[in-house]
């Protein structure tokens, strides 16, 4: 393909792939900048783009009625624990699925895939009740306990395709030159899957950051994440749009700059074994 | 030391039985090649022998222990894979050292048999490089240095060669020879590549579909091989090997004749033919005569053999270096 | 200690979370831990909580409809030791009868709040109208059409439409009173095959097309305030407290051009407007329920009320709840809203709500459990009716046969 | 590989997971199970008593049901179709050369970082309110009356919302998976005399199938139970347009605090959404092996 | 048809010139091999050729058309891929019959053409099947169905034995002379094994860093490489190049002998060295022998020379063989 592209042609392609792109990330450009109007224009039509007034008033309005930085405090927990306690759990798992498949493995993948449909709202109540008897309610163990289970079967499932990227010959390589089966895991197996581990890492830090539902129904103060923090915000007071663009931006502002910061490795990783 | 036996193996997967039963001993210090068509069971014996497979019944033996149950590490024997199996993420010395750190020996140690390794191997200059950064042949290179540091009763070679170019495989059959006459251990190594097989071996075994069809040197095979089988899978180009009339006259169902052991010439001789293609080698030509109640014969001549596709040629078996084989592809 | 209290996003709460300091000063072995959610949120996180025994919560922010319902069970902790000087009596009849089960009261109200119509003078008089006191449902139709400009955005009235119980089926209930229709028959019957209500929706419905702002099926408490207070409706019914938000000029743009009326009526005596009190509870679970009566003693009393006065101004007071604050000529010359506050609440019978006798209690809810879900369902086929989806018979037939199933599987009906 | 000591640390291996779902399944499902044959209301304790098949009869005979089925299929199909159709058509974009890739590539990631819920909440305020809305903004700009998006089209907006948050990663799957096809193969197709139409028929799509349906498994698991968007947007409605069946196991479950009809809901999700599983299984786990 | 003529044609990479300026006729119906080191160019030759990569300067011209800008379905040529680039969710039909859809044939004309092609091909049995399931050899030759199926100018081939096994590799090799010898069509092919660039070219071109070292038929080059590097480069085994005082008393820089071109004999002779390590390929036997004054010396004794590692032996290198190169690598 390295034939010359004409000048027109890229130029054309770089203005379409601009326009689209901000055209998709225009609704969280917009969200920052209106967290930076007063409410007042946050409503002017026609709306003001950047030039306005702008102020931090929101920002010290939201962090006077809520305690940010303890939401954002859980949310990180929260976050890495479920994705970390998941590895541990997901990574054996995986190896075994990859390296020693049965006739069953398929089946017992697909079988945990399935958990992941069933509607959380169905086991509220039992879940509810259960946490309420082992004192879990409104606790970061809990939380992460949860995640880590919702969470386990992508994990699973996302390090299987990686896994089965991975030559057996090598493992056997280790096997052969005296390793244990942990040393093989954490001296070979581990290093080699990086790019896949962090991927998956990362995809779970993002899904258990944003991950709503049980995050709110499980938590009260102590351990309710940056999702009970928006809560109080889903609906309006009146003038809130501005109000409601700051809070929103400080939800999404750490796992976005994440995310962009991880972004190559995200990429890389999400090449699916199965995918290639 | 490093001898190895092999008792009334037999190894199945599911229903299929891919070796059906084996006995074969490997002597100290031998270099013992493996050839056979693919999917013959070459990789799986070796497999067996290094313990990455368990075997359906019989027992294996090292040094006259059984080891049959013991899993790979526990075997002390060493095993270089065909795709080098290097673990990309770990410099060429941690790659070396990587055996000796599972074997929790002192570091100080294994700097100095790494170094010693890669001294022997030539790869002292590329120690702190990944496996990506190397070439073809270094990669084997370190993929036997990975082997020999440890010092194993034998070594086992699943075709290490086949993923390199020809030059370079030339230049590390030599090396491997090389080494295994250095060291004098036990070397166990599968190819399918006649070169390697007939250079390097003291003692060829060949195998189809499971089963040992004939053990001996090289130029023992090369010579008489036991059947068919064996004849037309030992030497390069292969035996002619000629049944029907052509072989009746011989009192044989089959004949077998090397293109090298057929003399050209303009008149007389045994057999008429139409050149086909002919292949000029530089040292060799190679010609493909087509001749008339025989069929296809490859004949070897020395040099730059001058003839034009279509010409007739007269050709002579050597009578001495005739094979002949019965109805059931045996030597007789 | 630490007091874990939750509530509801509104203004007044956060306002009160502010405040908290002066609470602790006089209470200095007290910590407060404030969870602040979305109405909605709020009242499933607080049910299951309580319902489940979870205890996750020491004080609880409920409304008039939980407390009857939740006290039966006994859910929540009679309220007996708020005080010397907390002055039971002084709350308001309407509001401490809708907060007490079995005479003992159980949840102290925080402000309450009935409706009335609130709307814009400089608009009326450009029409040429003027509002009466007491308006009807005929006049307030026939002024917000006249009013209505699409084209400045300018819509003539503004209704909730957001399915919910208590969105558009507390305004709808409420209004369903006022043209004599009703629920529930004694027997637990649904109602909606009944003329009352068809004319009741076909009201609403029509109104709304006519001079309602658009998107109004999804337009709630909070989205018509900042409707009104951009300045695109005309007139606005709706609760009581958001008259101090209207009136507000740093919130509102029309802050100084907004009058007050009762909710309309239609001839029938009974008027179109609710009541409800946004309130304090202790669950019984509680291990800290002597702090969490001193919490709630402070944020209901007096001395609050003059506290707000003294940081915000007399007009941002949690209104509705104390005879004594609209007797306090500061409240009345600051509140222009004072008086049709009270008058609403004073108007609003929750045990007699409706034109025909009903075997319930509530003036825009039914107070039994079922009614959220109830509530909500119907609410769904108003808005669906609203929207223009369905038509305003079918919204009624699906809305008798929804009822109608969930009684019987309820067992109300046999 | 196949040494039996090997197999059976395998299954030593897999254990932890295996049990830890199976009792994250089984306790929970169980105990939901239980209660869907009770009549039990969380607001009216000790009233619990067993009812038989009446939850079951109740839900299953709800019109809403039938109305939510249509919907969570409307729904999911809808988002699929708007991220893969999307997502191929953005991924053949960003895998051209042009200045500022790196710069886009991250514009285009940016919604999936987002919080379901924020996301619900933006659009609804900001962009899909007919009267303050951005959209409604440009629809007066050109002199057009404003679209009501979420009374008129309820359903559309909820799906283009969660359109919106998975087109990234739809786009980045497919995109590393486009960036994997053989260059040769491309360079043949072209020496074959295959122009850029037939060269994304008959090459790179076929390429990118198992892509396609990794994206479709991964995101039908998770547009199965969507329900933040619908809560915040439409609250299922208006009428039961916008009322999936997770949203309408919500209601029973959270609005009703019936639990027993809830558990009932939620048994008939699982055995549906078990169905939609086997199914994808099925065309997936082919696609898988090959 | 099938004249390609490279006028001044270069090509650069960005700032790095992989190919500084080359002249090139192949005549119609010839089969050139290119062959060269790795990275010298062969590759990025071949792609100009196919419009696959544009020239940097320079034209190419197809039967006495300028084609230097005509995009690669327009010039008429089919390639062959070192990987095959075959399409894997194809059949085998759908593959060779790929390039006539997209030239939009007629449905009963595309069958037709397709049995044809594999007919010739032994491919009649797999038509079904998908690439995957099929083994290398199959793979290959679909490939090559593939290009011929359109009846193009030229044949462009890029390495498509590599990937194959050393007995595959022979009989494609076979296959591919015969399908040049039945179509006449033009092939251009590139491979850096000696042994295929010797059967089968009509005329090899070696390339250096982009450069034309020498062109010729392989008997031209094997007899007189006009420098050392093709001296060094066509012949294997590879030509033993010596300088020093052994060329110095020849008069030359560096002396250049075939080890096929060297007497052995157990006295007299010119030089006298120590064997080394010797191999027994079975109709040869290479010996490589550490000469005194000279260096390491291969040396090839027809069948099986018996000799061991360590004996003395004699070797006369045959005069009328002998090249002499002078400083600058040139023959002379
Ligand atoms: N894990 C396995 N399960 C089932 N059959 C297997 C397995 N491994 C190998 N086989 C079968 O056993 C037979 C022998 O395989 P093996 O790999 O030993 O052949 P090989 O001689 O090494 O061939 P090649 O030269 O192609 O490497 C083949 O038919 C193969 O299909
Ligand atoms: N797209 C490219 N960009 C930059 N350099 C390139 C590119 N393609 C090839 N090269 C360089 O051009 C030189 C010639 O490459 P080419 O592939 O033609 O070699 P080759 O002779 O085919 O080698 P091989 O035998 O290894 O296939 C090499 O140095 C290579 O690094
Ligand atoms: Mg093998
Ligand atoms: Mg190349």
């Amino acid at each position: 393909m390295a034939r010359a592209i004409s000048p027109r042609r890229k130029w054309t392609i770089t203005v379409v792939a601009w326009l689209l792109g901000l055209a998709l990330f225009f609704p969280i450009l917009w969200t920052v900048l209106t967290s930076f109007k007063t409410e007042g224009e946050a409503i002017a039509s026609p709306p003001s783009l950047i030039a306005f007034d702008w102020t931090l008033a929101n920002y010290f309005e939201v962090q006077a009625r809520s305690n940010y930085f303890k939401y954002v405090g859980n949310s990180i927990v929260i976050a890495l624990g479920s994705t970390l306690i998941g590895l541990l759990i997901a990574i054996p798992a995986a190896w075994a699925m990859a390296f020693s498949p049965t006739k069953r493995t398929k089946d017992v993948l697909m079988w945990m895939l399935s958990t992941k449909m069933l509607p959380p709202v169905g086991v509220l109540v039992p879940i509810y009740l259960i946490f309420r008897d082992t004192g879990l309610l409104d606790s970061r163990t809990g939380l992460i306990g949860v995640l880590t289970m919702i969470n386990l079967p992508i994990i699973v499932w996302m390090l299987y395709t990686y896994f089965r990227e991975i030559p057996g010959e090598i493992l056997e390589a280790a096997r052969m030159d005296g390793a244990s089966l942990a040393k093989e895991i954490v001296y070979v197996l581990t290093p080699m899957a990086l790019p896949g581990i962090a991927s998956t890492m990362l995809l779970n830090i993002i899904l258990a950051w944003n991950e709503a539902f049980w995050t709110l129904n499980l938590t009260a103060s102590n351990a309710a994440p940056l999702t009970a923090f928006i809560a109080a915000y889903s609906s309006p007071e009146g003038l809130f749009w501005a109000k409601l663009s700051a809070a929103s931006t400080l939800a999404i502002a750490p796992i976005l700059i994440m995310g962009w910061f991880s972004q190559r490795q995200l990429i890389r990783g999400l090449t699916f074994g199965a995918v290639k | 030391m490093g001898k190895i036996t092999l008792d009334k193996v037999s190894k199945s997967f599911g229903q299929t039985s891919v070796i059906p039963q084996i006995d074969l001993t490997i002597e100290d210090g031998e270099f013992v090649v493996f050839v056979g068509p693919s999917g013959c069971g070459k990789s799986t014996l070796l497999r067996l022998i290094a313990g990455l497979e368990d075997t359906t019944r019989g027992t294996i033996s090292i040094d006259g222990q059984d080891v049959t149950g013991a899993p790979p590490a526990k075997r002390g024997l060493s095993m270089v894979f065909q795709s080098y199996a290097l673990y990309p993420h770990m410099s060429v010395r941690q790659n070396i050292a990587f055996p000796l750190k599972m074997a929790n020996e002192d570091k100080a140690v294994i700097a100095k048999k790494v170094e010693e390794a890669a001294r022997i191997l030539n790869l002292t200059d590329y120690l702190e490089r990944r496996p990506g950064q190397l070439s073809g042949g270094q990669r084997q290179r370190v993929a036997i240095g990975r082997a020999i540091v440890r010092q194993p009763k034998a070594f086992l070679f699943d075709e290490p060669l086949s993923n390199l170019d020809a030059a370079l495989r030339g230049t590390m059959r030599l090396e491997i020879s090389e080494l295994h006459q250095s060291l004098g251990t036990t070397m166990v190594y599968v190819t399918h590549d006649q070169v390697e097989a007939m250079t390097m071996a003291d003692k060829i075994v060949v195998l189809q579909a499971g089963r040992v069809e004939q053990v001996g040197s090289p130029l023992e095979l090369y010579r008489s091989p036991r059947n068919l089988f064996v004849a037309g899978f030992i030497g390069a180009p292969k035996m002619n090997l000629i049944d029907g009339t052509g072989a009746r006259k011989h009192n044989a169902a089959t004949i077998g004749i090397r293109p090298e052991h057929i003399r050209l010439s303009s008149d007389g001789g045994e057999w008429t033919g139409k050149v086909g293609v002919t292949e000029h080698l530089g040292a060799d030509t190679l010609l493909h005569v087509a001749v008339d109640g025989v069929g296809q014969v490859t004949v070897r001549a020395d040099g730059e053999y001058q003839v034009r596709s279509g010409d007739t040629v007269r050709l002579t078996p050597d009578p001495d270096k005739l094979h002949r084989f019965n109805a059931d592809g045996e030597t007789f | 200690e630490t007091l874990t209290i939750a509530t509801v996003n509104n203004g007044d709460m956060i306002r009160m979370q502010k405040l908290t300091d002066d609470f602790k000063a006089k209470n200095p072995d007290i910590d407060l831990e404030w969870v602040t959610l979305e109405e909605n949120v709020l009242r499933q996180r607080v049910t299951t909580d309580i319902a489940t025994k979870g205890g996750q919560y020491d004080v609880l922010t409920i409304g008039t409809y939980e407390v009857p319902i939740w006290a039966k069970q006994d859910w929540l902790l009679p309220l007996e030791n708020l005080g010397e000087n907390y002055d039971i009596d002084d709350l308001l009849p309407p509001i401490r009868a809708g907060l007490s089960y079995e005479d003992k009261l159980y949840a102290a109200p925080f402000y309450g709040e009935s409706s009335m119509v609130m709307y814009r003078t400089d608009l009326f008089e450009e029409a040429g109208l003027e509002m009466p006191e007491a308006p009807t449902w005929e006049f307030v139709a026939d002024a917000a059409r006249k009013i209505t400009d699409k084209e400045n955005e300018i819509y003539g009235i503004c209704l909730r439409g957001k399915a919910g119980w208590g969105e558009n089926m507390a305004f709808l209930t409420a209004t369903a009173n006022s043209f004599g229709a009703r629920w529930f028959d004694m027997e637990w019957q649904p109602q909606f095959d009944q003329p009352e209500w068809k004319e009741t929706l076909d009201f609403y419905v029509n109104l709304m097309n006519d001079a309602g702002p658009p998107g109004a099926s999804s337009n709630g408490f909070n989205e018509n305030l900042a409707l009104f207070q951009s300045g695109k409706c005309g007139m606005w019914i709706d609760a009581t407290v958001a008259a101090s938000f209207v009136t507000n000029p740093d919130e509102s743009t029309v802050a100084d051009k907004v009058g007050f009326a009762l909710a309309p009526d239609n001839g029938l005596g009974k008027r179109g407007n609710w009541l409800w009190a946004w309130s304090l509870a202790i669950p019984a679970g509680t291990q800290k329920a002597e702090a969490a009566e001193k919490f709630i003693a402070w944020a209901t009393s007096k001395d609050y009320l003059e506290l707000v006065a003294e940081k915000e101004g007399w007009a941002n007071v949690p209104p509705g709840t104390r005879t004594s604050l609209y007797e306090n000529p500061k409240y009345l010359e600051a509140a222009p809203f004072a008086k049709m506050t009270i008058d609403s609440i004073n108007t609003a019978d929750p045990n007699n709500p409706t034109v025909d006798p009903v075997p319930y209690v509530g003036v825009q809810f039914v107070a039994i459990p079922e009614f959220q879900g109830l509530g909500t369902a119907v609410g769904q086929q108003f808005s669906a009716a609203l929207a223009g989806q369905v038509t305003v018979d079918q919204a009624l037939q699906s809305a008798q046969q929804l009822t109608q199933r969930e009684m019987m599987k309820s067992g109300y009906i046999k | 590989m196949a040494t039996l000591h090997t197999q059976s640390t395998a299954r030593l291996m897999m254990a932890p997971a295996v049990v830890l779902l199976l009792m994250w399944m089984l306790v929970p499902l169980g105990m939901t199970l239980w209660f869907s044959f009770l009549r039990y209301n969380l607001l009216m304790p000790g009233m619990e008593e067993w009812t038989g098949f009446d939850n079951y009869y109740y839900f299953l005979t709800d019109p809403a049901f039938s109305t939510a089925l249509v919907n969570t299929l409307l729904l999911v199909g809808g988002v699929l179709l708007i991220s893969v159709g999307g997502g191929i058509a953005l991924a053949l974009l960003l895998d051209q050369p042009f200045f500022g890739q790196g710069i886009v590539r991250l514009l285009v990631i940016a919604p999936f970082f987002v919080m379901p819920t924020v996301s619900a909440l933006v659009w609804k305020n900001m962009f899909m309110n007919p009267v303050y809305g951005l959209f409604a903004w440009v629809a007066k700009f050109f002199g057009l009356q404003p679209v009501d998006w979420l009374a008129e089209v309820p359903l559309f907006s909820i799906v283009l919302i969660v359109a919106w948050q998975w087109l990234p990663f739809a786009t980045l799957i497919l995109l590393t998976a486009l960036q994997s096809l053989d260059e040769e193969q491309r360079e043949a197709a072209e020496m074959d005399g295959a122009g850029p139409v037939s060269r994304f028929i008959y090459i790179v799509l076929p390429h990118l199938s198992r892509a396609i349906t990794v994206v479709i498994l991964i995101e039908t698991i998770f547009l199965l139970s969507v329900f933040a968007e619908i809560l915040v947007t439409t609250n299922g409605g208006p009428g039961l347009q916008s009322t999936n069946l997770t949203y309408l196991v919500y209601a029973q479950a959270l609005l009703q605090f019936d639990v027993g009809a809830a558990s009932a809901g939620g048994i008939v999700a699982v055995i549906l959404a078990n169905i939609v599983a086997i199914f994808l299984m099925r065309i997936i786990g082919k696609n898988l092996d090959a």
